[in-house]
């Protein structure tokens, strides 16, 4: 299945993009994003405690399991204002 | 009024939102300063939003407001990408009948767009070194 | 800055007491409302001030938001005169370092002025008569 | 001796006037003030007890003894804001 991750401030940076496609095993869950997306960048491991994920604009636990055409935002701690 | 914009805040425009009846306006600006709470020189902060998320989330925050204080109708604008010391980069605005709901509603919800809403914010030092920052969690 | 003035109040006039080193502005705007607490049409409020001790009420109130809160710069301005219904009458902004600081000082010196300051209120409605009103006292 | 008085709101109303100066003896205070404004306008009466008065710019007592050339300033309730 086709996630749509969108990715902010750090992470975005760390990534090196504001927006990546990922194709994933039916049954994904926010983890297997975030691990994918980890793979290679030991950086990120840091970032993980700290990150929270958005499914189609709502809060969601790393345990949530996607469905294809989800849209994912992953965002590290806010700081508007 | 809930926008993220990439213009300069005119915080004269958000007073469009308050009725007659209402006798009393609180408005919050947040101006970037000149120094970090570490005293390191800043030059700029650089914002980024998870735009539709973001204003849903000022809408819920101008809806607990008055959920909590009353009646009162609330604008809430922040900017994004680069915001020059001294310009601003929120602005919001509580207009009741009373000031207490006034005063009560907009400093609820910059409390709470501080801790809630998906905004990053990056300082930029005069040193040519940048930082992102996180502001006050939960 | 602290004034009592004739004309129209702007109020990003009042930001300019603000340094560099402060990150957050509170402003209060007090609004004529189109109706009374008792529910008389109200076409303007009438203002009169006895001005040098009004202005020197301003002062000690914004020195004793500055021992309570800490740091804050502060100006307060009020109109005198007639002023009609959604025009500005008093505005007071406080400026500081961080937010909870200007919310503060702001609050209190509007309490304070409306207790204190000698300045009087005539309500003129729309049926031709016009009434003294008292505000908050003690 | 000689005493400007000034008046605001519903008292200046009342005595028709923002601004009054009196003659009065030497030794005279506000009170006396009072009651020489308040001769002949017996709607005055209800007025004194909310009514403050400030000598020179700060809030003195009834009992207050004013000086020649004294600026007394009778405050009604104040509704500012």
């Amino acid at each position: 299945m086709q996630i749509r991750v969108l990715l902010f401030a750090r992470l975005r940076e760390a990534i090196g993009a504001s927006e990546r496609s990922l194709e994933l095993p039916e049954g994904a869950c926010v983890e297997d994003v975030w691990e994918t997306l980890a793979r290679g960048r030991p950086g990120l491991g840091d970032e993980r405690r700290s990150t929270r994920a958005a499914r189609n604009g709502s809060l969601v636990s790393f345990e949530e399991r996607l469905r294809d055409g989800d849209e994912l935002a992953l965002l590290p701690p806010v700081g508007g204002g | 009024m809930f926008r993220i914009v990439r213009e300069t805040i005119e915080p004269r425009a958000l007073e469009q939102i308050a009725r007659t009846t209402d006798g009393g306006i609180v408005t919050f600006l947040g101006i970037v300063r000149d120094a970090a709470d570490d005293g390191k020189r800043v030059s700029a902060l650089a914002y980024e939003a998870f735009e539709p998320m973001a204003l849903r989330e000022f809408e819920a925050i101008a809806s607990e407001a008055q959920d909590r204080f009353g009646e009162v109708r609330m604008a809430i604008v922040h900017r994004v990408g680069e915001v020059r010391v001294g310009e601003i980069s929120v602005a919001v605005l509580a207009a009741a009948a009373h000031r207490d709901a006034a005063f009560d509603a907009c400093r609820y919800a910059i409390d709470q767009l501080k801790r809630r809403a998906p905004i990053w914010k990056q300082e930029r030092y005069a040193d040519g070194t940048a930082q992102w920052r996180a502001g006050e969690q939960g």
